[in-house]
């Protein structure tokens, strides 16, 4: 059950960048946070900014009764978080949202990320390490410097193929460059996990469409509430027994959306529009 | 220590309401808190039928504020009759409904599956939404349209009538008066203030549909004032509304003359909100040495105004 | 990089202006920066004669904003022309002088010293004080006493005449095209909201005066949408008011439709407000490959309305 | 002249209680600062709380080019001082306002201090320290809370005089007390010079009226700008030139007046509304 906890940072590590590993102790956000989960969060009680951010938990120790977060520092809410000294405490609401579903038995788990979209994909690697599941983990960003994770990835069973637009590290090219050529190589049943920037979902899930393959987008809206009160979330969503598409919140019945189900943004609207808001017209 | 309030007739334990908008239909927060505790919920905005709301971006921050263009999205009055309402019902709070219409006769004809739905305690009237194209503010901000649209709400129901009334007016005192006399039972004050936020960038609005509704800490000066206006310029009850996210904000609207507030955007920033300043009105007024809520409502001394007391003049 | 904009026959070097009452008679900033960089300066509100003002306390701050209710103290126009103007005259910025009066024979009187002032480039005309008991807002929140005040003033002077409206009314493109009519050259948008904080304490207003005028960052979004309905409603320029301290917060403002913009509160947090947004300015131009300010004034693509282009309708 | 300046916090060192002595580095302000001026300053950029503060300097070190100011934390703009660490900057302006005259050769210097009001003080030992000037700090409070800055008050010619109104330290009473006393005792020609509650500045003229001493009090209003342009902080005076009161700005003309001079407030507006305002209606 969600619910609005006091969570107080237990340790803080800064990663190279702008980034901040930031593990909060509370027992039952350890426990029970699944894979794609996230929480709104906001350091101490000042007025500025408003709103509490939401953040996939990247990590969780049940036995530490803690969690961890991966914070990317790009304005007030995030860097309030990186500023919190240990000990110090955060208003922290969840685990909240629809998690990633377990891949079926046999399937190949295939993860996509681009940016903090990796976040979600280190506990889905935990998962499927205590499962059993099989997995592979495709990390991408323009940069080296958009994949200060890829140190801390290691630990669990899913190999990491790392890849970057300028070719310093990893593939060089786009994440799904190396995803199609996996798929191509003759890989056995498999079902797409993306999280990332939207222009890279949609190409993930246009993959997944020219291959006949499930795959699953965790969206990054706008959040005001997290928990379904705010209507500020919603993503425009038609399932397959609905005769038109609508609005739903993607704190509620998301972040995690069956990617054919999504209505991606037609060409109406500009595309520059479409990626610094980050999520569906 | 007694926290209740009655307001047209309704017996609120507490003068904390979450307000429209803020709260979804209750139920979202079932989980999260007791929602028996709340002195009152105001459901979402509700037309007769299902509505879509508006297209996404929806919402944005502001300095120490909120701005929405949220667009009514609902299920619509029977769904929330048939679907919400008995789940919701049985927490032992006051059930308004915010009403919604794109005619005088929507309105009305809302209120009247309202009137016929056993649990709904009142009927908040939105009248000031900015964030449609039809209705609201139209009706919100023009005296004789709002007369007509309480007086059509009123002739349907014997349950309170409780227009909400828009701060995107020049003299709010005009809009109060007009409410009471087509037969409101007590008032709402006020709603959100007419924004626009601007992205330099793609130097379009921030909101898809244009101009947004701004809430939060930021209007509460706003918000205080107008609630005072209109607590002077009827004798039905003023409910205040505008950026209360602690005790001593609830304060200032009680102390204005307002016997219970509602929390909006506050619930968002922290939905244990009502416990918080539940909790501190209490010992505020334990310290202070009050035993009844109702002993500062509307207390204010205001230069050049009578006194609470009715007589002294403040310098 | 061209940062001068042309307003009402006036050239200001760059787009930002010191807003009235938030910058003095200019002179106070003397030893702190440097006048000549400013595009404008704008005076604190005269009168005829010397004001004391409304009593202590005057200004309070709110979530992101402050609530102020001086009650335009100043010295007087003749004491402003005498005394004043001759030392601040000599930097080179475009002078103007904010104008108040408690009639409409003060408003044209005090004009009149300003037209026959050496040195006063413009005159700007507050008929949106919320913080006086006369004039003001009494003048502002009515289109025909705008229009006849701005009348009054348009027959005395040659110089360009700049009413300032009040955001304290339902419609602002009513109060703009009343002033439009009446001879004004240009206009400012906006003057502050009115609120009210309490003192829960004392059950008083924090303020002496009762209600006060709300400025600063929180009042953004009410002053940017108020500021393009403006632009829309009239031919001639809107210079943009209200809770600017950044250059995005400026150029929301541009892109809206102004010109020109006034920083106000911003001065009180950082003094190098100025030389920071025009750095700002410049460099965000250079970022986005244009040489002249005046490309990106009035480029809001606002769902609905015709583009920039003037043909584009946005979804 | 006052200018905006950045100033980089270097030492930091928590009292007793909600107070902080503060170190900050500035050449000009170190140099320049006389007992009585004061800075607007802001922690950081952040939005919230929108104005800049007022605080004392309360001692300088020209060589160092630092100056300290004794801050308690009362609310966010004191809060967001106190966590400020060493290496990080404020924004400042100053030294802004008319500092405490010099007392006339021969003269004794009676400093009266309630609370946070003290702080002008230590600057004010120093000057008379260099200048040969004699002085006497009476220094009150209603416990001993109120007087963390009681052990850092050494190192000057001028004796201290603590006095409480529960008796916890020093004197038990009211600061005035211990002031009138010495009066009393025959102590030669002397000024007073007052900085604390309004009620114990009201006090002090009061006695300085009875006796007919000269006395100047540092007055506390709310400032917004501290340069003369928001006219937010405006006192009540009346020169002996003028035939009638009119505001004048706290910030330049001010914070220290005559205490013949203001007008201090009727019985009209009531007591706990001006003491809780901290100054003149
Ligand atoms: C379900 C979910 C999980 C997320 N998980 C992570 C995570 O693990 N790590 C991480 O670093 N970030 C994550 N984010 C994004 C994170 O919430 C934002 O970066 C954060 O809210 C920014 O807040 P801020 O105050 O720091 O910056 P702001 O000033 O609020 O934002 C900076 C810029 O980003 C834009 N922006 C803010 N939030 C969003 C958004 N949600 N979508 C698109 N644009 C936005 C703003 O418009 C602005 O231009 C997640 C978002 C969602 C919805
Ligand atoms: C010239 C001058 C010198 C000062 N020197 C010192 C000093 O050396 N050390 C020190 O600790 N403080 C000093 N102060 C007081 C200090 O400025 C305030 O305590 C501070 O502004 C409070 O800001 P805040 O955001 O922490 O709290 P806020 O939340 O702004 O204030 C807390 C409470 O104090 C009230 N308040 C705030 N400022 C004032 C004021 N100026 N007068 C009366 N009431 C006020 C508020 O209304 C509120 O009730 C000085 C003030 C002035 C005018
Ligand atoms: C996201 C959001 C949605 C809202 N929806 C409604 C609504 O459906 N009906 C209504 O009358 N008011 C609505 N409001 C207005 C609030 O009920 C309230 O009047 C306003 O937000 C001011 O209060 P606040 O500052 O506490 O939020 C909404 C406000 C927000 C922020
Ligand atoms: C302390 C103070 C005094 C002001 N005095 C005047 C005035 O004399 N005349 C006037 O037209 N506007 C006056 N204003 C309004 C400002 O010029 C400006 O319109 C308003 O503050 C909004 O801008 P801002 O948010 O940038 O401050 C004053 C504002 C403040 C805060
Ligand atoms: S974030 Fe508020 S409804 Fe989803
Ligand atoms: S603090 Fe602004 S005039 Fe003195």
């Amino acid at each position: 059950m969600p619910a609005n906890r006091i969570v107080p940072l237990v340790a803080r590590e800064g990663l190279r960048g702008p980034y901040w590993l930031l593990t909060f102790r509370h027992p039952e956000i350890a426990r029970d946070a699944r894979a794609g989960q996230f929480v709104m969060i906001k350091a101490g009680t000042s007025a500025e900014p408003p709103l509490r951010r939401p953040f996939s938990i990247m990590a969780t120790d049940p036995g530490a009764e803690t969690f961890t977060l991966f914070v990317k520092e790009v304005g007030p809410g995030s860097r309030a978080l990186g500023r919190l000294a240990p000990g110090e405490v955060a208003q922290c609401l969840g685990p909240l949202g629809r998690p990633f579903s377990t891949p079926p038995a046999g399937t190949e788990a295939l993860l996509v990320a681009g940016g903090y979209g990796v976040a979600p994909f280190r506990l889905f690697a935990e998962e499927l390490k205590r499962s059993g599941g099989r997995g592979r983990l495709f990390y991408g960003g323009r940069t080296s410097d958009d994949l200060p994770l890829l140190e801390h990835l290691g630990g669990t069973s899913t190999p990491l193929v790392p890849a970057t637009e300028d070719g310093s590290v990893g593939h060089h090219g786009q994440v799904t460059a190396p995803l199609e050529e996996w798929l191509d190589s003759g890989a056995g049943p498999a079902r797409l996990y993306a999280c990332g920037p939207e222009a890279m979902l949609h190409a993930v899930a246009r993959v997944a469409e020219a291959r006949g393959l499930a795959a699953e987008v965790s969206l990054d809206p706008w959040m005001g509430c997290g928990i379904g009160t705010c209507l500020g979330c919603v993503v425009k969503v038609q399932n397959t027994d609905e005769t038109r598409a609508s609005y739903r919140c993607a704190c509620t019945e998301g972040p995690v959306f069956d990617a054919a189900r999504v209505r991606w943004p037609g060409e109406e609207v500009s595309r520059a529009r479409r990626e610094r808001a980050g999520f569906m017209a | 220590m007694n926290l209740a309030v009655e307001i047209a007739g309704l017996r609120f334990k507490n003068p904390l309401i979450a307000a429209s908008g803020t709260f979804g239909y209750g139920v979202e927060y079932e989980d999260v808190l007791d929602l028996s505790r709340l002195g009152g919920i105001v459901s979402k905005g509700l037309y007769m039928e299902p509505r879509d709301g508006n297209p996404t971006p929806r919402i944005t921050e502001t300095p120490s504020g909120l701005l929405n263009a949220i667009g009514l999205q609902g299920i619509g009055i029977r769904a929330f009759v048939r679907d919400v309402l008995p789940r919701i019902a049985r927490y032992d709070t006051v059930h308004l409904v915010n009403i919604c219409g794109d005619t005088v006769e929507e309105y009305a004809e809302v209120a009247r599956v309202c009137d016929g739905a056993e649990g709904i305690a009142g009927i908040e009237v939105n009248i000031s939404c900015p964030n449609v194209k039809k209705g609201g503010l139209a009706f919100g901000g023009d005296p004789r349209m709002t007369h007509e649209v309480v007086a059509a709400v009123r002739k349907v129901t014997r349950r309170p009538v409780i227009p909400k009334l828009s701060p995107n007016v020049a003299d709010i005192a005009v809009l109060a008066r007009a409410a009471e006399e087509a037969g409101a039972d007590a008032l709402s004050c006020i709603n959100t203030l007419l924004g626009l936020a601007v992205d330099v960038e793609t130097r379009r609005p921030k909101l898809a549909f244009g101009t947004g509704g701004l809430s939060g800490p930021a209007i509460r000066p706003v918000a205080v004032r107008m609630a005072w206006q209109a607590a002077r310029a009827v004798k039905i009850p003023v409910i205040g509304i505008g950026g209360i996210s602690s005790a001593s904000d609830a304060l200032e609207f009680l102390i204005a003359g307002c016997p219970a507030v509602q929390i909006g955007t506050a619930n968002f920033v922290d939905p244990g909100v009502h416990e918080r300043i539940l909790a501190d009105l209490a010992t505020w007024l334990e310290q202070h040495g009050l035993d009844d809520i109702g002993a500062v409502v509307g207390t204010l001394e205001y230069p050049g105004l009578p006194g609470p007391c009715g007589t002294e003049v403040c310098p």
